[in-house]
């Protein structure tokens, strides 16, 4: 029900900013064309403004257009997204006086492969979805079951550190607070520290073997920003645009080392993947990594310089000989 | 004029065994969480009563992600070239759905003309194809807008109707019944039988509900080919990645690579995407840099160019285009709303 | 417009697998400009040697293994049999590998793809040429083609511009074409230097000054994209009617036979209907991607 | 694992050409023995070298692959190896998550003067990747 309020809130700010002329477009989230589905809206229209939504379902990360959409935005932004935009304002790909940033402060969304995991149903099949704080409500043929929220919330939500936007102009609704259940959300990625380094490395073979380079990953990824990137380079040519592993493995891990320090582990990579490749086993570790070496959270201060163009005199170089 | 056959579902893992003496066979299996065709191991059976299609579309048996087109090495004498081992066994791909057995045929087309393709079309003639009837179709499927009907189809040797407990068997073609013959376990249907399997597909047909006008689309889309302000909006939210295209069953289009690894070469062929700006990329231009004009030939190449070129619209509706695009891209919304002509 | 047959070309297939490559032996290099360099090859089949055939205005796709596969116009006439020419511009990683060829290297050669010229429309009529930089070198093919059945052609005029004189190629025929009394020879550059006594200026405002005259004509157009779209116009102008004016396009390839995708203009294929086409029927097509 | 007779670790090393580089060189011309396993690759700074070159280097089959540069605070360009050392931590600790035996990637700082030291690094890191074997992180089985 809070977010029927977040929403009318919304749609009214939106729609002042476009009609101040304080904006050029608007950035957010409408109904998709599928159940449970929501889809980016970026319009320049008061009336579309109507439209906007507010739902456990508000997948994308919209910062992620901000490159490629002229003028003033008004934009709407979760938590994770904020610190997406942050990071590119740090990276100098966007200016900050160009946003309007309209925080949402998010209690995680629903990630609807878990969902059909546990009921064993599509999400066609399902008649409704609902979250009720710490439960999530969900109605099959006409019966309602509860299933605790950290079940069917998305692994990235359920370690989210900062589910309240980290920068923005008007935040609509209160701050929450982390809804968290870190050893849920850590599993993947601790089952793969136990292993030996060759059962990882046929872990990571055996994933990206399924790869067919369809670039979703990188294409959705705010922090991958290059004009051309390096996988489409032919003089030389890095790697093969042919999806043989190898070269899908080395074309992730480099693009994790790029994004590292900007990736604020929105689990857009892995969401979108339609070979259900665990790339954010991938982002999260180099997102710890980076946290447990340089102290370092991508995307919390837009003063700050990038991750990998500052340095301190004295710092980790034990690995040095 | 009946001469059906049924078979009772818990039949279907002998029949499959029976039939791997003979040739590789696929059914859909939903390995690490992507439902695709693969092998059968000989005893999982759950794609029976999974009703959904899968998420790789069949066109990867014919035309893989990617494929060997010929190796080369440089000796002596020279560059050698060398075709890979074609030891192909005979594929059979069983729970093939009448939207993706259509799109075969499509693929066809391309493949055979002018010059056949010498990859695609042996393996596409060395299969056997069971189709099997939806009777769950997604929320994302528009089949009967595009002259399918989800639970028949004439494109595949054998046409299976999803009963609760047993199939119905309709025998499309010559090898079809051949199969059937020989098949142990194999009843005649009964008019009753015939009578459900009517019912079933009748359900099915009307369970489509997503629909796309397809009354002179070729004609509507030419007429607004050329505006660039409907293209930049339907194509605003679209991030240019490959899924909506790879996945797509009737998607054909690809790209040569080669690999030197020490001397020893090969030539790749694998899925290119018209999604992607460096796929018409020439050194000092590129006639389809920007988005719009991607998306607008990815509609147009459909809806417009094929049917232009095979009479056939390109597009069989399976939906998957919109089920697995990360902004939920809707190619029936752009369809239905393209601007008429004043 | 799409060609339904092919039946002369099949003989050429290696292993009937239209996608292998022939290998063919470079036989001498000949150095166009800084950037610019012509390939004469020859077949290591000795069949193929005496039997491979081809029209002016097809193109071929050359591989250089390890590197890739690329398409490239024929450069040489069919008339002069012996070998194969093709004239490449270094701009990419598989250019740059066969720039780094010499003689006795062997590449993969797969052809010829594409319509070629409209021989027999030519016959009997006055020809204009107009050609920028590289673009010269289908056209050179036809040109060589018509100065060997001379007889069969009026009034000849060739109008051939490059941004520099370090950026003219085939200077060697420029000078022969030039120095033959049937042919009216017209070198333009865009920019000169200050050993260049010719004309400056661009390629279509010099067809313009020249201003070959319309009747009983074809021009035949190859240059960069942007001069063709310049040039087409100023042909317009000059009374030239849309089925008169010729033009080779380029765009990226891979297969060469309308199966890889990505040289479509609208429902046309360059590699499959093309790479001829003249201006009606460019103006005729769906798309104005050309 | 399959070890062919006589398999001696390949290395890449990538070395800043005012202090590694000049390093080796020294070690040459003192006649400072070091193992041949090692390519160099002289480069402008330990700060050019993108971690792509480093998984580029093994998937070329290279057993390993070293970047050497200037000690912290004598960098030629005030900051370069600064930089290379946050980027060698990070690369070095993820591709070890990935899977890669953490002896394939490595690092050091040796000055124009240290020719001893060079030689010393890289017969350590031969010593290393004999131990581990073979690269056949890339190897194409099944």
């Amino acid at each position: 029900m809070e977010n029927k309020k977040i929403e009318q809130k919304l749609r009214q700010e939106a729609k002042t900013l476009l009609q101040q002329r304080r904006v050029d477009y608007i950035i957010g989230y409408e109904m998709g064309s599928l159940k449970f589905t929501t889809t980016p809206l970026i319009t320049k229209s008061e009336n579309d403004t109507d439209r906007l939504v507010v739902n456990p379902f508000i997948v994308n990360n919209l910062s992620v257009y901000l490159t490629e959409v002229k003028g003033k935005v008004g934009i709407v932004v979760k938590g994770c997204d904020s610190r997406s935009i942050v990071s590119l304002i740090q990276d100098n790909k966007i200016a900050r006086e160009a946003l309007v940033i309209m925080g949402i402060p998010c209690p995680g969304l629903i990630d609807l492969k878990k969902v059909e995991l546990l009921l064993g149903k599509d999400r066609d099949e399902l008649d409704n979805i609902t979250r009720d704080g710490d439960k999530v409500v969900i109605m099959v043929d006409g019966k309602e079951s509860n299933f605790p929220a950290t079940e069917v919330l998305f692994d990235n939500c359920l370690v989210c550190e900062f589910p309240t936007p980290q920068e923005y102009d008007v935040l609509l609704g209160e701050p929450t607070f982390p809804v968290g259940d870190i050893t849920a959300g850590q599993a993947k990625i601790r089952q793969l520290k136990e292993m030996a380094p060759q059962q990882r490395w046929e872990f990571w073979k055996n994933e990206f073997s399924r790869c067919i380079r369809c670039y979703a990953c990188r294409n959705v990824c705010p922090a991958c920003f290059c004009q051309k990137c390096f996988v489409e380079e032919s003089e030389p040519q890095w790697v093969l645009p042919t999806p043989k592993w190898q070269d899908n493995l080395l074309f992730q891990a480099i693009r994790n080392i790029h994004v590292a320090g900007r990736c604020t582990d929105c689990g857009e990579c892995e969401r979108v993947c339609p070979m259900n490749i665990s790339l954010r086993s991938l982002t999260r570790e180099m997102y710890e990594i980076v946290g447990e070496l340089f102290q370092y959270k991508a995307g919390m201060d837009k003063n700050a310089l990038p991750l990998l163009t500052a340095y301190e005199s004295t710092e980790v170089e034990d690995f040095i000989r | 004029m009946i001469n059906n056959k049924k078979i009772n579902k818990r039949d279907i893992g002998n029949l499959l065994n029976e039939w791997s003496q003979e040739f590789t066979v696929f059914v859909p299996l939903r390995e690490s969480g992507v439902a695709m065709l693969s092998k059968w191991d000989g005893k999982d059976t759950g794609f029976m009563d999974w009703h959904r299609n899968t998420v790789q579309p069949i066109k990867a048996n014919f035309f893989p992600p990617m494929e060997e087109m010929f190796s080369f090495q440089k000796g002596k004498e020279g560059y050698h070239i060398e075709l890979p081992s074609s030891d192909e066994h005979k594929q059979l791909i069983f729970g093939i759905r009448p939207c993706d057995a259509r799109a075969l045929i499509i693929l066809d087309m391309t493949f055979k003309d002018l010059y056949e393709d010498p990859y695609y079309l042996p393996k596409r003639n060395n299969m056997v194809l069971i189709g099997l009837g939806c009777t769950n179709p997604y929320d994302s499927c528009f089949c009967t807008s595009l002259g399918i009907n989800p639970g028949e189809s004439a494109d595949v040797d054998l046409m299976l109707t999803d009963m609760g407990d047993q199939f119905l068997i309709e025998e499309i073609t010559e090898v079809g019944k051949e199969l059937i013959a020989k098949a142990s376990r194999v009843e005649e249907a009964t008019e009753a039988d015939e009578a459900e399997a009517r019912e079933v597909k009748e359900a099915s047909y009307n369970k489509v509900t997503r629909k796309i006008d397809t009354e002179g689309i070729k004609e509507k889309l030419l007429s607004c080919f050329e505006d660039q302000d409907f293209w930049e909006k339907v194509s605003t939210k679209c991030i240019s990645c490959g899924i909506c295209t790879f996945l797509c069953p009737t998607c054909y289009c690809f790209d040569i690579n080669d690999e030197l690894v020490r001397r020893q070469g090969t030539r790749f062929r694998s899925w290119d995407s018209c999604a992607f700006p460096v796929y018409t990329k020439m050194p000092m231009e590129n006639p389809r840099l920007e988005k719009w004009r991607r998306v607008r030939q990815k509609v147009c190449h459909k809806f417009e160019f094929y049917p232009m070129n095979f009479d056939i619209i390109a597009c069989v509706g399976c939906g998957r285009c919109i089920r697995q695009c990360l902004v939920n891209w809707d190619i029936t919304q752009t369809l239905n709303s393209l601007p008429t002509r004043v | 417009m799409r060609i339904t047959d092919i039946n002369q070309r099949e003989r050429f297939l290696a292993n009937g697998n239209v996608y292998l490559p022939h290998i063919v032996k470079i036989e001498k290099v000949v150095d166009e400009t800084y950037d610019t360099r012509t390939f004469h090859f020859n077949f290591k089949d000795e069949k193929l040697k005496k039997e491979f055939t081809f029209q002016s205005g097809q193109f071929a796709l050359c591989s250089i293994f390890g590197a890739g596969e690329a398409p490239f116009a024929i450069s040489s006439s069919p008339t002069r049999r012996g070998h194969l020419e093709c004239t490449v511009r270094q701009v990419g990683k598989l250019t740059n590998a066969l720039h780094r060829l010499g003689i006795g290297a062997e590449i993969g050669f797969r052809g010829p793809y594409g319509n070629g010229f409209p021989m027999g429309f030519l016959q009997g009529k006055n020809l204009a040429f107009v050609a920028g930089g590289i673009g010269l070198s289908p056209l050179r093919s036809l040109i060589w083609n018509v100065i060997d059945n001379r007889d069969n052609y009026e009034k000849i005029d060739i109008i051939y511009g490059a941004r520099s004189p370090a950026d003219l190629c085939f200077k060697y025929d420029l000078d022969t074409w030039s120095k033959d009394k049937g042919i009216n020879m017209v070198t333009t550059v865009d920019k000169g230097d200050e050993s260049w006594t010719g004309r400056v200026g661009f390629v279509p405002q010099v067809l313009e000054q020249v201003a070959p005259s319309p009747s009983n004509a074809v021009a035949i157009v190859c240059g960069p994209p942007i001069m063709i779209r310049f040039t087409f116009p100023v042909l317009e102008k000059l009374g030239f009617p849309p089925e008169q004016m010729i033009t080779t396009l380029e765009k990226r390839m891979k297969c060469g036979i309308g199966k890889c995708g990505r040289c479509n203009i609208g429902n046309i294929y360059v590699c499959r209907d093309g790479p001829v086409f003249t201006y009606a029927q460019i103006k005729s097509l769906v798309s104005s991607e050309y | 694992m399959e070890q062919e007779v006589g398999w001696e670790p390949k290395l890449l090393g990538f070395l800043c050409r005012w202090c590694s580089y000049a390093g080796a060189d020294l070690a040459g011309i003192s006649r400072k023995k070091y193992p041949a396993n090692i390519k160099i690759i002289k480069v402008p700074c330990s700060g050019r070298v993108d971690p792509l070159f480093i998984i580029k280097a093994l998937r070329l089959g290279f057993d390993g692959v070293l970047v050497s540069g200037c000690y912290p605070g004598d960098c030629h360009y005030q900051t370069g190896n600064y930089c290379a050392r946050r980027r060698m931590a990070i690369t070095k600790k993820f591709l070890e998550y990935m899977g890669i035996e953490s002896q394939r990637i490595q690092a050091s700082w040796v000055s124009a003067s240290e020719g001893g030291k060079l030689a010393e690094v890289v017969t350590e890191v031969t010593k290393e990747l004999r131990e581990i074997g073979p690269n056949q992180l890339f190897a194409d089985g099944k």
